[in-house]
């Protein structure tokens, strides 16, 4: 890495928001968010679906299920913009003010924020909140809190400061602290409740929306609370529009398409190729009622793919990895069976800066450079690795299997007279394990190919305890999994592609090389954006062509399916889509529709 | 061994019964047909000519190598080129290049103008197994057309080839799992009813506790120990069927133990077992009759429903749970749902019947005109 | 007198499993107001099937044709309704085989009710009273303590005198009989046929009756049906009948008898059985929780001894505990007292180890139709004491059980029919087929000539006799008929409500009852 | 008999003890336990009803936060975390310790809480009992109220051809996967593309409180249609053709001919005389469906209607190894399950009272 200036601790930046790396989007004094329509009407009701049931709303307990939505009346310090990939504004606070080294951070509270009770908000809300957080929260959660943020003072009523660890890595701190969810002190004092226990009762928050009424297995209505101190806000123009937001809950997932289709409720965004390509032909659609919309996702996908388990030894080789690889059939499978819904992922940060594309140069160059002894050849010169093509019109693409077979008997694993391959007199052996009925049709005709090829492949499917048993205990061959990135890389690089995070289960594959270790420093420390963006490229470069798993598919859009009575700005912002937020209601079109019958 | 006057009277009534007797039929060709499913609904042919010689792929293990192919796998029979090496006596590169075309070419007896040493193979009725899936286009599953009678499921895998493997895989699970289960359960009921006394009250309490064992749990265990396998499930199955038979026969052998003609039979020195089975079962047997055609079925919604659930057969054996299943996850593709429920329709039905013939034909007041 | 039944041409044929029996070939007779019909005949000649069809009551494998017409109205092919009202109300039925004609899971009290409610609409409350009278004018005692019985806990006899008392509820215009005194002792019988007469007298109540017992249709009857082979051969006033007879086989009914003594019992026969104050107390329950409130008391104190050869003869009152003796000297119920067997004391074995002393033991139950498998053929149920217990290796089992077949006069080609398929008395020498094809030692015979008509029963008594003497038999001969009992026994006993009223040879005691009840059972017995 | 009731009851207690035993000990063996499920819920994968309901989809988790401030530790999870839960769940004891413990306090009815719910086992029950009483009582009283009348015009009409076309119905009835069933009603009665003639979920309408007692009935009974037509089809047949063998066998019988010679009506020969005699299992078996009625459930129509019973509680603590209401259940079912076992046994004796219990050796 390149040595920077350093960090002088008596520096104190004040300011009306926070970004990683320093650039916010918004003026201090800009009026809306661009995303938003700040004419938008208000009023009117939004209904989704949960599936299952809920029995508290308490969602910071592991205990129950909390009722969806149930964390929508808490406001936190800070809010995030969704056109920006980590800018925060000041929502419960005027302004905050933080040393250069990051070491704590001082928020000034706003003096006008009331709980939905009518109480003031003050900083020992906030304090409070942080502590019942740590003591009470859920423990994984808590305990990582408490590792980088111990420290919480009210320094009046209306400054709160949170002291940072020492030696933890300083990003991320001050959207942490501005993140935690403010509660009413009072409220939990008066009534003793706990946050590890499940309650009924939705303590008071700040937030725009209320409990209206609930009936348990069926529903949970919000209400917009009238007396929102925060209305007139910059950060809040134009959001939060409807009046009521309704969750309808079923249990079963056929139901809750049939409650769609009867307008039971009003919009709904598809999660399974299969439904949005069949079953969305039904009357409401026909008439018209019922739109469907594919609006761009600018949230990274997660990178899914079937994982090869690299701490079994037959997987060592890449040979054996991507002869594996090869078998797996992407065209057919989305052509077939996905509806030619999806695309093919290639990077582990795909569609986005931080994805690496032809060959390396600039700064990812350089960094790629500085590890060079310990790289593959090749890596410095060749284009990013990009996943194999198949043929779709067939399932077992010949090509492919050719290559394959030419891999295996590379590797050493020789067929056998009865079509099976072995090495030392044992065959090769690969067991899928998954919990998730949906992926049978998937995995199947991957392991059908397997065979083909001679490899002893098996698919096991168990239940979801089982399989998190076998799964923690590693006690699989290939599974379907993947690793979730993020569009600003830290510290959580090293814990899901870094050695230490080797026994870790945000590692699934096991991968882990003194290369990306190196280099996930690099971002770690990264100061500008670019340059966390160059070292997670030269990453994303290096574990592409290690291929410890076999790229699946993603999805770069939405699936939503509504009545005809929601309008939305026309260009949405990339990082959210708003739903619930700053969409709005269209009344005249809702007249015609319950005229028409369509909605009750 | 001579079949005794009565059963002969017995078979003729059951006879005499069309439908029961159709049923019998019907069932025994379905059954009967679905034992050589292999060579009605398969990927691989049933008999292949390639240069003078014969192959049997159903029965043996042929490399693609073997018809001048370069994989030492075993052969691809359903690609075209391994049809076109078959055809045209194993060339290669032409083959590789355009199957479908060489293999029209070579139906003259040369390709290209050079003689070739033609070959050709049989194909089952139906040319899909029920394990991959099949290579026509459009997206699974994909409605009945000429190629594919009932359809492909969701994993684009030919419907009608699946219910043939499935059909004989329920039943086949249902035989040996009914046979036994009602021989322990009926065994196990006649002897708890007829002794009484200690006899029963200790095995109706092993009873008790044994009943409350959760099954799942038991197949969990035993498929985390042993892997997934039909036999396992044929076991758990027996383990776990039997008592539904034991509290029917009990009450039954409770109440006719206490019959005239009993008394009669032991007063003749008839050891108990041969009062149990020869004179209390068959005047017993009514719940027992009717109940096993439901036991046979049952057993097959049991597998079904494991299937279901997940703890059933690997998901890729043809199961006609697996095809409910999907059945209502894929409500857009009605024939899915209609195969299974006429699957289902056609078995119980058949079954029913047939032991309606039973039960009739062992009634000896049914008049028999 | 009118008409109140008349019968042409009646045709009854069962078809069953593609052959036929013409059971009734075309019988004509009629039944006039208060009068009595007899109908006697050979057992198996169709008079059970000819009553039965009287009201449609035969199963759905029989076909009937001619015409039953019941004060003018067509009973054959009569729909449902109208049967329905005439049953029960105009026309009451004893049914032959009363044992297992009563619903066993009913008590008597509902099942007499039920009667009264369904034709006169009196509530089962208010008909405690009518039922009690019956029940005691037809010879129970204590009927109060039996209305909450079930059939099983009753005697053979008492449970006939039930389903007596049934019939008679409804004052029917018409009773048929089918043996309605087969299982009753003398004494009793008079008492039974008494009733009837009276009945007949003052309600004008006619009489279809069917019986064996001839001296019965002399006294009783005014009219007589002689049937053979499902045909009426003969009919006509009683008197001219029996002083005229015309048809061959009225001839020889009438000339049947079983006289003659059984061969003495030889020298230095061993003694087969022999108990020694056996008792046999049937508990009284009562609640859900079947506390025992008291006893019957079946059998007080009997002892008895048989030896090879030698017939023990066993009569009295019904419900006096002879059939329970029976059966506990069979060890077919608990009992208390020594059972000593073959020079062994087989009390308190287990089954297992009497089951090959279950060959030298053999029983024909009171009740035929009870005791015979339903789903077991003749022949199977002949030969099945073969199978248990061996048998001679020279000859078949087939052939064996045609020809014990043909020793009790049962035709062997319909050794393939279900029981349900025979005629009463059929059904009793499957029964008695059934014990006597072992050649055991020790038989028990319950009432075994009871159902039987008096040819078939000199054969019988003569076969008994034959085999007694070839094969040193020991018989224990319950029976209510003392002219049998007397021409089978060398000794008798005689029982009254659980007691050994008297005990000894045969002459003795018939020619010098020293007890009151036998002497009163003596005069009634030989009264004719 | 009092003494065998005595000895039953007695029995009661080393059979339920039995059942504790085997089942702790088979609990040792399963793969996977509660910890696990928390895990995996946590992962996002404890969904245990996914291959009943669906709903999982192949779009892959959206990350709606794009930065990787959320993410910190919500997956990896602390060791300390899986000890403090072991320790709550009192899985740190020795298994023998944790059994005596488990009996102590159910001997005390104490059954616990479960693990993944602050509530006791008794409490969970009771949260669905509502469910699987309406479920099961109209679902027994439709299909007994049609199969035994039905199974007894068949058995009397046997051979003819309504005793054929009512067997074709049946068996087609029985053959309908129920949850296809279930699923057909719900899109074609409730579902927005043909009928919406009921409502797809819940017992009761939102207002109901306010409704009228008539109207309170009738919108109950509205809401239960489709349920319980779904989960009673299949019970059609077997009761109807039980019935009607069982008719065969005694209708011509005997005593029934003495029946009808009294001139009674078929309806009281069959009802009143018949119906006893061929129904023992039917009848003695009554109180023990009675109380299945009420205990039982079934997690597919339950799961399709969103109604929330005691199949799913059931399933799902299965799957979610939630042993304090598995075991709970098993002790507190399993004693009611035991009694009533002797009722029934009792039953047997009421309906025939020629059936003791005693051995045969005399
Ligand atoms: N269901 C049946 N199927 C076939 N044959 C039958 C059936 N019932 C009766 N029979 C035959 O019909 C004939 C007449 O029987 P029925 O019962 O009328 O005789 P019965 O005169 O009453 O004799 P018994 O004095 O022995 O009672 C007998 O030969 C008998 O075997
Ligand atoms: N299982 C039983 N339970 C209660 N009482 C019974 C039982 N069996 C018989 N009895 C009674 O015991 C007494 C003797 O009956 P048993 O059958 O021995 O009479 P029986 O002498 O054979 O009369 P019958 O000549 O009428 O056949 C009768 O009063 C009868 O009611
Ligand atoms: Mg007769
Ligand atoms: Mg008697």
């Amino acid at each position: 890495g390149q040595d920077a200036p350093a960090k002088d601790p008596n520096k104190i930046i004040k300011s009306y928001g926070y970004s990683t790396y320093g650039e916010l989007k918004y003026p201090a004094d800009f009026d809306h968010f661009d995303y938003v329509n700040p004419d938008a009407p208000k009023g009117g009701e939004i209904s989704i679906w949960a599936q299952g049931t809920f029995d508290n709303f308490n969602p910071y307990t592991r205990k129950g299920r909390a009722g969806a939505l149930s964390t929508i009346g808490y406001e936190s310090l800070l809010t995030a913009s969704s056109d920006e990939v980590s800018g925060q504004y000041c929502l419960l606070c005027e302004s905050l003010e933080y040393p250069e080294t990051e070491d704590w951070v001082i928020f000034h509270l706003r003096k006008d924020v009331k709980f939905s009770d009518g109480t003031p908000l003050t900083a020992h809300d906030v304090v409070f909140s942080h502590y019942k957080l740590l003591e009470e929260g859920l423990p994984s959660y808590a305990e990582a809190v408490r590792a980088l943020i111990p420290e919480a003072v009210a320094l009046d009523d209306y400054t709160v400061k949170f002291i940072f660890a020492e030696g933890v890595p300083r990003k991320d701190l001050i959207s942490q602290a501005g993140g935690i969810p403010v509660w009413s002190k009072a409220w939990y004092e008066k009534t003793g409740a706990r946050l590890d226990e499940p309650q009924m009762e939705i303590s008071p928050g700040s937030g725009p929306y209320v409990l209206d009424s609930y009936e348990i297995n069926q529903r949970i209505v919000y209400k917009r609370n009238p007396n929102y101190w925060g209305k007139d806000l910059p950060v809040n123009k134009g959001r939060f529009n409807f009046d009521k937001i309704r969750v309808e809950y079923f249990a079963d997932s056929d139901a809750a398409m049939e409650g769609f289709k009867a307008g039971v409720y009003t919009f709904r965004q598809e999660n399974s190729s299969l439904s949005w390509a069949t079953r969305y032909d039904f009357p409401a659609i026909d008439k018209g009622w019922v739109v469907k919309e594919t609006p761009e996702n600018g949230n990274l996908p997660p990178a899914y793919g079937f994982v090869f388990n690299l701490r079994r030894e037959k997987f060592q080789d890449i040979r054996v990895r991507k002869a594996l690889g090869l078998m797996f059939n992407f065209s057919w499978t989305n052509d077939t069976l996905q509806y030619g819904l999806f695309k093919q992922r290639e990077s582990f940060w795909q569609n986005s800066a931080l994805e690496a594309r032809g060959v390396p140069e600039g700064r990812e160059l350089e960094i790629l450079e500085s590890v060079k002894d310990m790289l593959e050849p090749g890596i410095l010169t060749d284009e990013a690795f990009m996943p194999h093509v198949s043929d779709g019109s067939r399932q077992l693409d010949r090509r492919n299997l050719r290559k394959a077979s030419r891999l295996l008997d590379e590797a050493g694993w020789e067929v056998g007279p009865d079509g099976m391959r072995r090495r030392d007199g044992k065959t090769l052996d690969v067991e899928f394990l998954s919990s998730s009925p949906s992926f049978d049709r998937i995995i199947n005709p991957y392991v059908e190919n397997l065979k083909q090829l001679g490899v002893n492949a098996v698919y096991n499917r168990v239940d979801p305890s089982q399989y998190t048993a076998l799964e923690r205990d590693f006690q699989w061959d290939m599974i379907y999994d993947g690793y979730i990135n993020g569009l600003e890389e830290g510290i959580g690089l090293t814990q899901r592609y870094g050695s230490e995070g080797l026994g870790d289960l945000f590692n699934p594959a096991g991968y882990a090389s003194d290369e990306v270790d190196a280099i996930a420093k690099v971002v770690v420390d990264a100061k500008t954006a670019e340059e966390m963006q160059a070292g997670v490229r030269a990453i994303d470069r290096i574990m592409r062509a290690k291929y410890f798993m076999v790229p699946t598919w993603y999805l770069g859009n939405y699936w939503l399916a509504y009545y005809d009575m929601y309008e939305h700005p026309a260009k949405l912002p990339p990082y959210g889509l708003g739903q619930l937020d700053w969409w709005w209601y269209n009344a005249d079109k809702a007249k015609a529709l319950v005229a028409a019958g369509a909605i009750r | 061994m001579a079949i005794s006057a009565l059963n002969k009277r017995r078979w003729r009534n059951f006879k005499s019964n069309r439908r029961s007797w159709y049923s019998l039929w019907i069932f025994l060709i379905l059954f009967g047909i679905s034992l050589c499913a292999e060579f009605i609904a398969n990927d691989k042919p049933i008999l292949i000519q390639y240069r003078g010689e014969y192959f049997t792929p159903i029965f043996h293990f042929y490399p693609e190598t073997a018809f001048g192919g370069d994989f030492k796998t075993e052969a691809i029979y359903r690609d075209p080129e391994v049809k076109c090496l078959i055809v045209t006596g194993g060339l290669a590169d032409p083959c590789y290049d355009d199957p479908e075309g060489v293999i029209a070419d070579a139906q003259d007896g040369e390709v290209d103008g050079q003689k070739i040493e033609k070959g050709w193979a049989i194909w089952p009725l139906i040319p899909y197994g029920y394990s991959r899936p099949v290579d026509v286009p459009g997206a699974a599953p994909s409605p009945p057309t000429r190629d594919n009678w009932l359809g492909t499921d969701d994993t684009k895998r030919d419907v009608l080839a699946r219910v043939i493997y499935g059909f004989r895989l329920s039943i086949i699970f249902t035989l040996i799992v009914t046979t036994l289960t009602s021989i322990v359960g009926i065994a196990a009921g006649a002897v708890q009813g007829f002794f009484g006394g200690w006899i029963d009250l200790i095995f109706q309490r092993i009873l008790e506790i044994w009943t409350a064992i959760p099954q799942l749990y038991v197949i969990i265990i035993l498929f985390a120990i042993l892997g997934r396998s039909f036999w396992l499930l044929v076991f758990v199955a027996v383990l776990f069927g039997w008592p539904s038979l034991v509290g029917v026969v009990r009450a039954e052998f409770l109440r006719a133990r206490n019959f005239e003609y009993i008394r009669a039979a032991r007063a003749l020195g008839v050891s108990n077992s041969r009062i149990m089975f020869r004179h209390v079962l068959p005047n017993a047997m009514v719940a027992t009759l009717t109940l096993l055609p439901f036991l046979v079925t049952g057993a097959i919604g049991t597998l079904a429903s494991l299937d279901f659930l997940g703890f059933g057969l690997p998901s890729s054996a043809p199961s006609l749970g697996e095809l409910t299943l999907q059945a209502k996850s894929n409500l857009q593709a009605p024939w899915l749902a209609f195969t299974a429920f006429f699957t289902f329709a056609i078995m119980l039905s058949l079954l029913v019947f047939i032991f309606e013939g039973i039960r009739d034909a062992f009634d000896p007041r049914k008049t028999f005109k | 007198m009118s008409r109140i039944l008349s019968v042409r041409d009646l045709t009854v044929t069962f078809r069953q499993d593609g052959q036929s029996t013409h059971a009734v070939k075309g019988v004509s007779f009629d039944v006039r107001s208060g009068e009595t019909v007899a109908l006697v005949g050979e057992s198996g000649s169709g008079k059970s099937v000819t009553a039965l069809s009287t009201v449609s009551l035969l199963g759905d494998s029989a076909e009937v044709g001619g015409s039953v017409t019941f004060e003018g109205r067509e009973m054959v092919g009569a729909n449902e309704k109208e049967l329905r009202r005439t049953r029960g109300n105009d026309i009451s039925f004893i049914f032959q085989e009363p044992m297992t004609s009563l619903n066993p899971l009913h008590t008597l009290e509902k099942q007499l009710a039920e009667s009264l409610l369904v034709h006169q609409g009196v509530p089962s409350g208010q008909a405690r009273g009518r039922i009690i009278e019956l029940l005691e004018r037809v010879g129970i005692d204590r009927p109060e303590d039996r209305l909450a019985s079930y059939p099983h806990q009753l005697s053979g006899g008492q449970r006939q005198r039930v389903m007596i008392a049934m019939a008679l509820l409804n004052d029917p215009k018409l009773l048929i009989a089918d043996e309605p005194t087969t299982a009753l002792d003398v004494t009793i019988q008079a008492q039974i046929l008494d009733l009837l007469a009276q009945l007949q007298k003052s309600e004008g109540m006619s009489l279809l009756f069917i019986t064996h017992d001839l001296g019965i249709v002399r006294r009783f009857a005014d009219r007589v049906c002689v049937m053979q082979h499902g045909e009426i051969v003969e009919q006509g006033r009683v008197a001219e009948i029996f002083d005229a007879p015309k048809h061959p086989y009225t001839k020889m009914l009438l000339a049947a008898e079983s006289t003659g003594h059984p061969a003495p019992v030889p020298e230095g026969a061993k003694e087969i059985l022999r108990t020694e104050h056996l008792k046999i107390w049937f508990p009284i329950q009562r609640g859900l929780l079947k506390r025992t409130v008291g006893h019957i008391k079946a059998v007080n104190d009997a002892t008895i001894s048989v030896r090879e050869g030698e017939t023990l003869g066993i009569v009295g009152e019904s419900g006096s505990g002879k059939t329970t003796l029976a059966l506990a000297v069979m060890r077919l119920i608990r009992s208390e007292g020594p059972v000593v067997f073959l020079g062994q004391d087989v009390q308190g074995w287990t089954s297992r180890a009497l089951r090959p002393l279950r060959r030298d033991m053999q029983i024909v139950f009171q009740d035929p139709f009870g005791s015979l498998s339903p789903r077991m053929t003749c022949a199977e149920i002949i030969a099945e004491g073969l199978g248990v217990h061996g048998h001679d290796p020279a000859r078949t089992k087939a052939d064996l059980v045609s020809e014990i077949m043909v020793e009790v006069g049962l035709d062997p080609a319909t050794k393939d029919r279900y029981p349900h398929e025979f005629s009463g008395g059929q059904r009793q020498r499957i029964a008695i087929a059934r014990a006597m094809i072992l050649r055991p030692r020790l038989v028990v015979l319950d009432e075994p000539t009871s159902a039987l008509d008096m040819t078939v029963q000199v054969q019988i008594v003569d076969l008994l006799r034959n085999l007694q003497v070839q094969h040193r038999l020991g018989y224990l001969f319950i029976s209510h008929d003392l002219k049998v009992v007397r021409a089978l026994s060398h000794k008798v006993m005689v029982m009254k409500r659980g007691d050994v009223v008297e005990q000894g040879e045969v002459g003795e005691v018939f020619q010098n009852p020293r007890s009151d009840y036998t002497r009163e059972l003596m005069a009634a017995a030989f009264l004719n | 008999m009092g003494a065998y009731i005595l000895r039953r009851l007695l029995l009661v207690i080393p059979t339920l003890l039995g059942v504790m035993i085997v089942n702790f000990a088979l609990t040792q063996f399963v793969p996977g336990g509660p910890i696990e499920q928390i895990l995996a819920e946590m992962e996002g994968n404890g969904n245990v009803f996914e291959s009943i309901s669906g709903g999982r989809g192949d779009v892959g988790f959206q990350a709606d936060s794009s930065s990787d401030s959320g993410y910190v530790g919500s997956r990896g999870l602390p060791k300390e975390f899986i000890e403090k839960l072991k320790k709550e769940f009192g899985l740190d004891k020795p298994p023998l310790e944790r059994f005596l413990m488990m009996m102590w306090n159910y001997i005390r009815f104490d059954f616990g809480e479960s693990y993944f719910r602050s509530v006791s086992v008794l409490g969970l029950v009771a949260e669905k009992l509502p469910v699987s009483i309406t479920l099961g009582l109209w679902t027994t009283l439709l299909s007994y109220l049609i199969s035994i009348p039905l199974g007894i015009r068949k058995a009397v009409r046997d051979g003819s051809s309504f005793d054929s076309w009512t067997s074709a119905v049946l068996v087609a009835a029985y053959a309908i996967p129920g949850f296809l069933f279930a699923v057909l009603l719900l899109v074609v009665f409730a579902g927005g593309s043909y009928f919406q003639w009921f409502p797809l979920r819940g017992l009761t309408s939102d207002n109901w409180e306010t409704l009228s007692w008539p109207m309170k009935i009738v919108d109950y009974f509205w809401h239960i249609t489709l349920p319980v037509v779904a989960q009673s089809i299949a019970g059609f047949t077997f009761l109807t053709l039980l019935t009607k063998n069982s008719f065969l066998d005694e209708i011509r019988k005997q005593y029934v001919m003495t029946a009808r010679a009294k001139g009674l009506t078929e309806r009281r020969v069959l009802y009143g005389h018949v119906f006893r005699n061929a129904m023992l299992i039917v009848i003695a078996g009554f109180p023990s469906l009675f109380v299945s009625v009420f205990l039982g459930g079934s997690v597919i129509i339950e799961t399709i209607f969103s109604l929330d019973g005691l199949g799913r509680l059931g399933y799902e603590a299965a799957l979610q190894r939630d042993y304090p209401v598995i075991f709970g259940t098993l002790f507190f079912f399993g004693l009611i399950g035991l009694v009533v076992g002797i009722i029934s046994d009792l039953m047997y004796v009421v309906v025939d009272p020629r059936i003791d219990f005693g051995t045969r050796e005399t």
